[in-house]
């Protein structure tokens, strides 16, 4: 039993930080959010360079994966580092189309998907109703019981967080029909909904790493506020928070496959919203008016940590399925 | 002891009549931008022209001399009418009663009658980068002058002044005094010679406040008010009224708590009572607050530190009660519409006016006494 | 409209301040609880002869009742100094004599608890199930839908709070019955459910007194406790909670007699059971290790606000009865 | 990164099996008196002759040289078969550790082996009237003496010691040393001459603790831990152990968890998603802790800082784990049983072991690295 990351996949998670920090993606998502999706694009191309994509898809299709702990370590990043898109429906995507046991849309979007190539967005009601990004999507997917459906973006529905970019679907061909979906569209939302628990710890912890900084340098009645006790208490209490999410969201990727993967990956989510929304809250209390500033880089993960906390499932549905799963025993 | 709010039934009922015929169908749009600004401004003189623009003012300056219970009476139609914002309310708020209390009365002639028609818009000027919370830090500088003061520096988080006519702020004229010392309060235009106004986006992008540059920008003698020097003393006098009842009236609390009452009866599982407990304490809270306003009002003395007991609570409960609404509507909670303004709006309320960490240090020692700390 | 306490409440409630300081209550409770009741009964009598329960009399019946302002304006002492005995339960039973229309019981019983030497306990299932007391009680209603019986105590239930010592019900001969029954009975419990509420206002009260003197007076790392940014917000939080609580009480009071009343008295008690319960949390743990202490004074009180916080209603029972209320609109 | 459990399958199925044969079918009498007291100790002893007692520890004093992965499965095993609770466990985690780290073969061989068969009990003596936290403010003394030391002064908060045999903790052996310096590190017998102990009843009466005075108690040189005038550090290198995983194992907290689990599914409403979440949030938060503690094994290092990060976890879980039950159980919350028992004791959780405030400051500092604070 070793249940830390080994090496490789510490180096592997060290390398995405790099390569996100190097990318300098606060720009990359403002652009995003602008509606210049260039940077996104290339940024997405060098992820998929790293091998992000390739995780998800099944070696049959040209992928490695699926391999959860490697794709919860890259979300920790992605989430970290605010990178913007469909990374998560892609990924949910992927698994959706790696189930499906039709071969012929999984032969047609799997390859291009762990090349970096297809960008996919997915509606996957009820938890998942918009498609992010759907205009940027090189194929939108919705989910409807047991078929799979090519679907067109309705207008776009502005969020809180200008680089998420939700759209209604609007249902099109049937790619793949069958009780096979039904399985497949379930396991696709538990993956999805991992790697989103995934992506909101790194969304926490860089909010943690920004707001101790701030804290450090900022000054106010004559000294540093990190001496104030009220903010100190505050930001260890972030800290304690994602300590304890970061363990549930490795557990849930180790449950993969076996019958716990849905309860604990919902234990994950709750886990790992909350951490993540206390992180938001504690960063804007200690920046004050600053951190409630939209040029100010903050707001992209203040923003982003809220979003994420009802997305892919909020975190009352998420405890009801805990539950659930405990009375089944 | 007694809850009889008759007095001032027949003035609930004229305003009732009034913004029944008049508040506009369609809400006007949003105030953080230029065309809402404008339209909230023509908005401010239909109240006016009802002299329901500011109730509580004497006649004279376009008042009724309401009591303060026929206040927060107006206040609560106000609001369950689902009335536009109030453009005007940092002058009517926070600049006008500082006049009432320090300024002479050709200022209040010449102030308040404009500033109740919203032909005038006001803009608070206090917080300076470096300086939130922390009053005592300011550096902007007024520079005595023949007839008047040099304004230099630079102010920031000034609402509302990406579109308003005129400011108003301490400025340090004496560099030798002390921290608290040597601030003297004046009023300025923002669109004078040497005033630079840069809109600052809020967390949801739109300009809700502005940063100010101030180059040599003269003000006469008479936009001094109160005694040059004694600024803090000036502005401390209407901290409370920031933190206190008349900036957020409970009126506001009990519409939004109503209209939650309703999301939840239109929109809940009724037996999901996770959620229903969260939103009968939203209500439960704002009925608290509204009550707690008659109490206040009922007690001669003046609210002191009380004010800070309401603005922690306030704006606990405020935020509280759109988290609660945005959980509700579960993935539609991110999307823009008027549960998320209040969201964004809500997410302020710890922080300005004093954050709520400085409240809890005021509260600790004025009213529990309990001993001063350097932290 | 005049929303304070007047001269005279505000004079009767320092009355009994003092009333209660002067009878030392800590040892009055810990005798209570040690079966020693005497002193309690002196204490009752001596609450009977300041008018204290014929404020729930009606005057038909030698009271002067009733008066809800006075009887919050009490309680709040009450609780305050952690007066020992069924008083809720004795002014919850006047409320019930009082409106049974049967003069019979009425007759029987009202008269001696305006003037203090009936000491009555009383069970009102679902929400109060045990008779508080009912050893010491001279006589114990137990309500059964549209009945009032007399009852026998059975074996006894220790409580957290030793001095509540609490008594399933044996059903004994019917006192009366009938619809009137239900009615009187729903009004005894919003009655009770009221004076609870103001009872926990002055516990929490009295916690935050105790408290905040401790931490003045208390040093730790070379300074007294009171400097420290945890404590002091710790503390301004609690007095925020009271300080609304107390209007919600002062509130539902006024709406007696209206059809408001049950939606009021549940608000109150939810608000002042949640302020309470927060400063016996923190009482404890700015006190520490002695505050955890059977013999420190403040676990009078300690243990009294979790008692309170379930009795008469839990706060999710009572915030149903909100939303109920709220939804007949 | 995996989560093999099955090198220790076979271990945990000898324990469960053992359990399920030797479990007392009826709960044992309260830790907390007399008749309970020598209940547990000879519960111990069964522990012992089995060899379960102290399973980490090794062979030749009574232990099984147990991996840390088969302790954790001990105590999951231990807490799940309702097992008696441990009266030893202040010599077992807070003495054995700083003898294994400080002791000689000497006390090792005279000290561990009769701990393990509960022949003796320890209790900790460490806070003082006046030094809670703050071991720093310690005014105990031990005077030196020929052959050894004499003891003077009182101590307090004692755990167990009211029935215990030996006690151990820090005293001050140099009053001219500084607040940190001067400390020795002594055992001592409780039923010694010069030795009074005063019972205190906890928040419910009963003799949770004691406190203890000392008047010229006689300890030989033997019974001093680590080096004179070191005890300072002889007892911070096992407070990591009172916060961190050994005193508060995941097992309890899994076992309290799934017991809640079962109560909601005995008396809840199951539509009463209120008290649902709070359940789902006990279990959620027991579960990561269970994690927690496999992470922090699976790394060599020591946890250091880290098991404040713990300690404060802990303490916050079984609280709100134990509220949620007695909401659960209404106006049955207030009642004498299992569910008020535990409430009342991990109501003490966030204040020994060092306040949860002060384990805040050391996250702060140590883990965060903010600025140290005076406050």
């Amino acid at each position: 039993m070793k249940f830390v990351l080994d090496a490789e996949q510490r180096m592997f998670g060290e390398a995405l930080h790099k390569l996100l920090a190097e990318a300098g993606t606060p720009a990359v998502v403002r652009a995003w959010a602008a509606g210049s999706p260039a940077p996104g694009r290339a940024l997405w191309r060098s992820l998929a360079d790293a091998g992000v994509f390739a995780l998800a898809v099944p070696e049959s299709a040209g992928g490695v994966g699926p391999l959860p702990v490697e794709l919860v370590t890259a979300f920790h990043e992605i989430g970290r580092h605010a990178a913007p898109g469909p990374i998560v429906e892609t990924v949910a995507a992927a698994t959706l189309l790696g189930r499906l046991g039709d071969e012929a849309p999984a032969a047609t979007w799997l390859p291009g998907i762990a090349a970096g190539e297809a960008v996919v967005s997915l509606a996957l009601p009820p938890a998942v109703p918009y498609a992010l990004d759907a205009d940027v999507a090189d194929v939108v997917l919705a989910v409807d019981g047991e078929e799979v459906r090519g679907a067109a973006a309705g207008p776009v529905r502005a969020s809180l967080d200008p680089a998420r970019r939700l759209f209604p679907v609007v249902p099109g061909a049937v790619l793949a029909a069958g009780p096979a979906v039904r399985a497949a569209a379930l396991e696709a939302y538990d993956m999805g909904v991992l790697v989103c628990a995934a992506q909101l710890v790194g969304v926490g912890r860089r909010l943690l790493e920004v707001t101790v900084e701030y804290a450090v340098t900022r000054r106010q009645f004559g000294r540093p506020i990190g001496e104030f006790q009220a903010v100190r208490h505050h930001l260890a209490n972030v800290l304690v928070g994602l300590e304890y999410a970061r363990p549930l969201v490795h557990g849930a990727a180790l449950a993969a496959g076996s019958p716990e993967f849905a309860r604990d990956v919902s234990a994950a989510k709750v886990a790992a919203g909350e951490a993540a929304y206390a992180a938001a809250r504690v960063a804007l209390q200690v920046h004050g008016a600053i951190g409630y500033t939209d040029e100010y880089d903050p707001s992209l993960w203040i923003r982003k940590a809220r979003a994420l906390y009802t997305a892919w499932g909020s975190p009352a549905e998420h405890r009801a399925r805990v539950m659930a799963a405990l009375a089944r025993g | 002891m007694d809850l009889d709010l008759s007095p001032a039934e027949p003035f609930r009922a004229e305003v009732r009549e009034w913004l029944r015929a008049n508040v506009p169908a369609a809400p006007l749009p949003s105030l953080e931008t230029e065309e809402g600004f404008a339209a909230h401004r023509a908005w401010e003189r239909r109240l006016a022209e009802a002299r329901l623009s500011v109730v509580s003012w004497p006649a004279r300056y376009g008042g009724r001399d309401a009591t303060p219970l026929e206040w927060l009476v107006f206040e609560e139609e106000y609001y369950a009418a689902g009335a536009p914002g109030r453009v005007s309310q940092n002058g009517v708020n926070l600049l006008a009663p500082t006049l009432f209390r320090h300024g002479t009365p050709e200022q209040l002639d010449r102030v308040l009658p404009r500033m109740a028609s919203g032909e005038v818009i006001w803009a608070q000027a206090w917080s300076e980068p470096g300086a939130g919370s922390d009053l005592a830090a300011l550096r902007a500088t007024a520079t005595r002058v023949d007839g008047g003061w040099l304004l230099n520096g630079q102010k920031t988080w000034s609402s509302r002044a990406a579109f308003a006519d005129r400011g108003f702020g301490p400025f340090r004229s004496d560099l030798a005094a002390g921290r608290h010392r040597g601030l003297t309060y004046l009023m300025f235009p923002l669109d004078a010679e040497g005033v630079t106004r840069r809109p600052i986006g809020r967390i949801d992008g739109k300009p809700a406040f502005a940063e100010l540059f101030f180059d040599d920008v003269f003000v006469p003698d008479r936009d001094v008010i109160g005694t040059p020097g004694e600024g803090w003393r000036v502005a401390m006098s209407t901290t409370g009224n920031e933190r206190g009842l008349t900036l957020r009236s409970p009126g506001r609390f009990l519409a939004a708590a109503d209209r939650l009452v309703a999301l939840w009866h239109e929109r809940a599982d009724p037996a999901d009572t996770a959620l229903r407990d969260r939103v009968a304490d939203a209500w439960i809270k704002a009925r608290a607050y509204r009550l707690k306003g008659f109490e206040t009002i009922s007690r001669a003395e003046d609210v002191g530190a009380e004010s800070s007991v309401n603005k922690v609570f306030w704006s606990e409960l405020d935020l509280a009660l759109h988290e609660t609404a945005l959980d509700l509507l579960g993935p539609e909670g991110e999307l823009d519409g008027d549960w998320l303004e209040g969201y964004v709006f809500s997410l302020a309320g710890p922080i300005y006016a004093g954050t709520n960490e400085i409240q809890r240090n005021v509260i600790a020692e004025r009213v529990l006494g309990l001993p001063r700390a350097a932290r």
